[in-house]
């Protein structure tokens, strides 16, 4: 192992070096609520307060909003421009392992049959460097999904806090290519023990936990149980937070917008708490909120396992915390009637 | 079950982007009923049109640039390649801004997207088509295909219903289908009027009253949610089982490639793993997802 | 005012409505899942009502959730709810022959997003937070601070008119009077009243940039009770479901003004927003403004007609020519 | 972003069909000049006029929204104005505090005899309207 480490006070040396090369995105608050904004190249001070953002990275892959192509007519008829290819690479830097794992999750969904074109495509235009957590909030769950603290899924490199220093990884080849910069001396094996026991105090912080042995087919067996959704769904309001905010989430809707003589379609986050998200003219299979929120719930925990032998959840807790009513997944989860 | 295996399908992509559509031109605009219209179109690029080929039951995405995209299945039939057929009712933002345009307008369209009928399954096979309303639009896709390949399959019943006369599409084939000694075809309407001879009487009675043969047949049923759903166990009566009923089911769907997210039945993408399905895969949810 | 009593006498009023087969549901909270919080319990089974809770953190206007059920109800309510409730009933969604209003006098609810700014730690971190007298007490890895209630409240508790319901069934506790730091309640609009023209409707199309469209401001208005909202419209489409500011900020003055004379400055679309737009500070002008042209205030007199099916012959008249 | 000197503003009036409108049209037709930047929308009654249909004139671009009923104690359906007026004057109020120029929403009351006077709103509104300039609040570029 060729690990690396890097203290603390120069960890701005390595946002310096990678603006050149990338466009460098680092948590922020500059928005009035925390997410990824690119790096000014001074403030680092995320690092003090920084546990995850609200908007998770997703955004930087399938944003709220973007425009699929353009279109105008001419005296030849209608015609259609794709938007520029960005040039510029990007890197995520501080993406949080249960955000990172996300993306590998919606990478099966973009990747399969059809490829999706605009999210891989940033997809293969982004470095993303990891830094394991130190704290959890308490709507942490992401031990009981496979996942740690310091998870390595989906980063290209990973920092792990191990006291002055950080533990540099690199993960893949690309994330490799990062390790230039003079600041990074080679780690030792004390410093690896450290991060194991990093790791492990992480672990320890983070307090809640659900069983998800068997849940799929407790899922399947309950789907019928009108009287269980309708109670665990009586307290949701249908807000589209907990979908809108979920790194796993990528329903979208497509629409077309105009100015003057010139037309862009765009996709924007859709969410499946909204009624309209399956109204018809004629028909709407989705009316009564109960049945919505068992579409959530199975989507992720059953309906995503059976397409790609993945849940669809990370464990990050956003869906839990931002939620007005205190709407927990984790609550709903461990009361599925066992069907027996 | 894990995804459908979609990678023999053919794929038509404009620039190479699979939310791009390609430009047709419409050619001919038939009133169906009031509400309703079958556009004739062509595509704009001449070697598509020749390469263009699709499968009955696919659907595809058709643009009317600025107001939207809307899924709706090709009505004509893959055997007929002069042009393509699809079929509209106004009922929403995109269809009516559909059926305010004319000849000779240029809208967008991708695909083919979805599965289409199997017709390995049902080559030899007995076949009794029941559709309502505007439902018959992608059956007739698949009655035009059969009656091309007449020799290769066996009875044809067609149980077509409206809520009235003025509600029967695809009249103009009613004629040559009614006409055809090889087809038994039995048209019913919800309601008649004075110029109504035929039945009347819901679809799903008449498919009692008929009561075509379970034997060696494949029920073929296409209409609103509710004429479905009755259909079912009436066939059911008839001896027909789970794998011999096949549907095409509409859902809201935006993307038709299996990555927006809106048209799943539990775990079942209609845009992708659908829209035709048999009733063995779709029961576990039809009951209360459809 | 001790909690425990009036909390147990919730418990057992509730149990006894649902007992006696009285009312078909109850609405109240229950302890939240995360540190601090509270989530609605909605039952109508007696054995849940123990889980009841009365706290600093009973956030929710649970009067939203009232024209969803069927069957007469038992519900909690603070007064800014109960006001929801009369206005509710007021505009017909719901019959006050429906209703058993359990009132907590209330004497304010901590924001613990102004507790995390004053200590700037997030909530988790801290182990315990408490009221006292006009003192919010906050303790911290073992060490307590004070705070004036001024800091820590929510600022519509500190401009709250009504803290104990007028319109009620059952009272638990001592009614409250208001307490007096409405100025402090009003500090955010006065900041922006100060600023030109030009430099506030920048302000707003900044915090409605961050806007994703989720709706939750609505959802959790109990005052926003549409079937249909216009936002779902598609013939006409008033605005394209995607989240650019311009529209964002077209929905959400519209949803001000189709709200105006419901709004009972209970403070829920704030909360309930996951990016912190300041929606407070556009709700509470309306409030102030349909205060002061037309001396209405919504569910504070429950003979009142409804300000949007109600006239009088003189008042604003200088608006139109 | 910099006026043209050319530049005329866009006004789009709700006008109360049994007032109103009339009145537009006696301006018209007893030719009465008045500036053509007005589109009219006619209306069943000021009362129907959601201020919703503002804040998408607005959003469209349109320099100035007026909204033009009877005389309060004449509405055709009794007290469809009185309601209007509440709606308006909330709808004012508001936006003044958001930051949008009082000038641009203006509300009269215009009888059908009142040819001369529509045609003084609308002068007067146009004069007003170029004063503060074009409505730049929805768009892009600031």
């Amino acid at each position: 192992m060729a690990d690396k480490k890097i203290n603390k006070r120069d960890i701005a040396k390595l946002p310096n070096e990678w603006c050149r090369e990338f466009s460098v995105l680092v948590p922020s608050r500059e928005s009035g609520t925390v997410a990824m904004t690119r790096w000014d190249g001074k403030d680092i001070g995320f690092l003090d307060w920084y546990r995850n953002t609200v908007v998770p990275p997703r955004d930087s892959f399938l944003p709220l909003i973007e425009e699929m192509f353009s279109f105008y007519k001419d005296k030849d008829g209608y015609n259609i421009e794709l938007p520029p290819p960005k040039e510029q690479k990007q890197l995520i830097f501080g993406i949080r392992p249960c955000d990172a794992r996300a993306l590998a999750i919606l990478d099966m969904t973009f990747n399969d049959g059809y490829q999706d074109p605009y999210y891989l495509g940033r997809r293969q235009n982004t470095v993303l460097v990891g830094i394991g957590c130190t704290k959890a909030y308490d709507s942490c769950f992401c031990t009981s999904l496979g996942n740690s603290p310091t998870d390595t899924t989906g980063v290209d490199l990973m920092l792990t806090d191990i006291g002055e220093d950080f533990l540099v990884e690199a993960i893949t080849d690309a994330g490799k290519e990062l390790l230039t910069t003079s600041s990074l001396s080679k780690a030792t094996e004390a410093d690896q023990a450290r991060a194991k026991v990093s790791e492990e105090t992480a672990r320890q912080k983070v307090t809640r936990n659900i069983d998800i042995r068997d849940i799929a087919q407790k899922l399947r067996a309950s789907f019928e149980d009108q009287d269980f959704w309708q109670k665990v769904a009586a307290k949701c309001i249908s807000c589209g937070i907990c979908t809108l905010l979920c790194p796993t989430c990528y329903c979208f809707d497509i629409n077309d917008e105009m100015s003057k003589a010139q037309g862009v379609r765009c996709r924007s986050l859709d969410s499946c708490s909204f009624p309209i998200y399956t109204r018809m003219p004629m028909e709407n299979p989705r009316t009564e909120k109960w049945r919505r929120v068992r579409n959530k719930v199975c989507h992720k925990y059953e309906f995503y396992p059976m397409l790609f032998d993945a849940i669809a959840c990370t464990g990050c807790g956003r869906c839990i915390r931002l939620c007005p009513v205190n709407w927990d997944i984790i609550q709903i989860i461990e009361s599925v009637p066992t069907g027996a | 079950m894990t995804v459908t295996d979609i990678s023999r399908r053919k794929k038509f992509f404009a620039q190479g982007n699979a939310y791009v559509p390609h430009i047709v031109v419409i050619e001919k605009i038939i009133e169906e009923t009031p509400d309703t219209r079958t556009f004739h179109f062509s595509f704009k690029d001449e070697k598509l049109r020749k390469d263009f080929i699709f499968e009955s039951g696919q659907f595809a995405e058709y643009s009317v640039f600025g107001v939207g995209e809307a899924p709706f299945t090709i009505s004509s039939s893959p055997t007929r390649r002069s042009h393509l057929e699809c079929t509209i009712k106004r009922v929403g933002r995109v269809t009516n801004a559909l059926h305010r345009l004319g000849v000779g307008a240029e809208i967008g369209f991708r695909g083919p997207y979805g599965n289409g009928f199997p017709l390995d399954y049902l080559q030899g096979k007995n076949l009794v088509f029941i559709a309502g309303g505007i439902g018959m639009a992608p059956l007739r896709s698949l009655i035009w295909s059969v009656i091309d390949n007449r020799d290769s399959y066996q009875k044809i019943d067609i149980i077509y219903g409206a809520r009235s006369p003025a509600d029967l599409c695809f009249r103009y084939d009613l004629d040559l289908w009614g006409r055809d000694k090889t087809i038994n075809l039995v048209t019913t309407v919800d309601k008649g009027d004075e110029g109504w001879s035929g039945r009347e009487g819901f679809v799903p009675q008449v498919v009692e009253q008929v009561a075509p043969s379970a034997s060696d047949a494949v029920a073929i049923v296409g209409g609103p949610p509710v004429m479905i759903r009755l259909t079912f166990p009436v066939l059911k009566n008839l001896g027909f089982a789970p794998e011999q009923m096949l549907t095409t089911l509409e859902k809201r769907i935006k993307c038709g490639i299996g990555k927006c997210g809106r048209c799943n039945i539990g775990n079942i993408y209609v845009c992708r793993d659908g829209p035709v399905f048999s009733y063995a895969q779709i029961k576990q949810f039809i009951s209360s997802e459809y | 005012m001790i909690n425990s009593a009036r909390q147990q006498r919730l418990i057992d009023e509730a149990k006894a409505l649902l007992k006696q087969g009285k009312v078909r549901w109850i609405i109240g909270f229950e302890a939240g899942s995360l540190k601090f919080t509270t989530t609605p319990l909605i039952t109508a089974d007696a054995g849940d009502t123990s889980r009841l809770v009365i706290n600093s953190f009973i956030v929710n206007n649970l009067s939203n959730f009232l024209p969803e059920l069927e069957g007469r109800i038992g519900i909690v309510a603070k007064g800014c709810d109960s006001r929801s409730i009369v206005s509710l009933i007021q505009d017909s969604k719901v019959r006050r022959e429906d209703v058993v209003i359990l009132a907590v006098p209330c004497s304010g609810l901590i924001d613990l997003a102004k507790v995390e700014q004053l200590i700037g730690k997030d909530r988790d971190e801290i182990d315990a937070i408490s009221r006292k007298d006009d003192k919010v007490i906050v303790t911290l890895a073992g060490a307590k601070r004070e705070f004036s209630i001024s800091e820590a409240l929510y600022d519509n508790c500190l401009a709250c008119e009504l803290p104990t319901p007028q319109e009620y069934d059952i009272l638990l506790g001592e009614p409250i009077l208001p307490s007096n730091e409405p100025a402090a309640g009003q500090k955010k609009l006065d900041e922006l009243k100060k600023m030109s023209p030009e430099a506030r409707w920048q302000f707003w199309k900044k915090e409605l940039e961050r806007c994703i469209r989720c709706y939750a401001c609505r959802n959790a208005c109990p005052a926003c009770y549409c079937q249909r909202c216009f936002v779902e419209e598609t013939e006409p489409q008033w605005l394209l479901p995607i989240p650019h500011w311009q529209d964002n900020l077209m929905f959400q003055i519209t949803m001000d003004i189709h709200v105006a004379g419901r709004c009972t400055d209970c403070g829920e679309c704030q909360r309930a927003c996951p990016v912190n737009i300041p929606l407070r500070s556009l709700t509470k002008e309306m409030y102030d403004i349909v205060a002061d042209l037309f001396h209405f205030k919504a569910g504070m007199d429950k003979e009142a007609l409804p300000l949007m099916t109600h006239y009088e012959q003189e008042e604003a008249e200088d608006l139109i020519g | 972003m910099e006026q043209r000197e050319d530049w005329e503003p866009k006004i789009v009036g709700f006008l109360c069909k049994w007032c109103s409108y009339a009145g537009a049209d006696l301006a018209g037709t007893s030719r009465r000049k008045y500036p053509a930047n007005i589109g009219i929308i006619k209306v069943p009654c000021s009362g129907r006029v959601d201020p919703l249909f503002i804040l998408k004139a607005l959003r469209l671009g349109f320099d100035g929204v007026l909204v033009s009923g009877c005389h309060p104690g004449e509405c055709h359906y009794l007290t469809g104005n009185y309601r209007a007026r509440r709606k308006f004057a909330i709808t004012k109020k508001f936006l003044e505090y958001l930051g949008v120029d009082p000038r641009r929403l203006q509300g009269s009351w215009v009888s059908a005899s009142e040819g001369d006077k529509f045609a003084h709103v609308v002068t007067e509104m146009t004069k007003q309207l170029k004063e503060i300039g074009a409505n730049r609040l929805f768009a892009d570029d600031k």
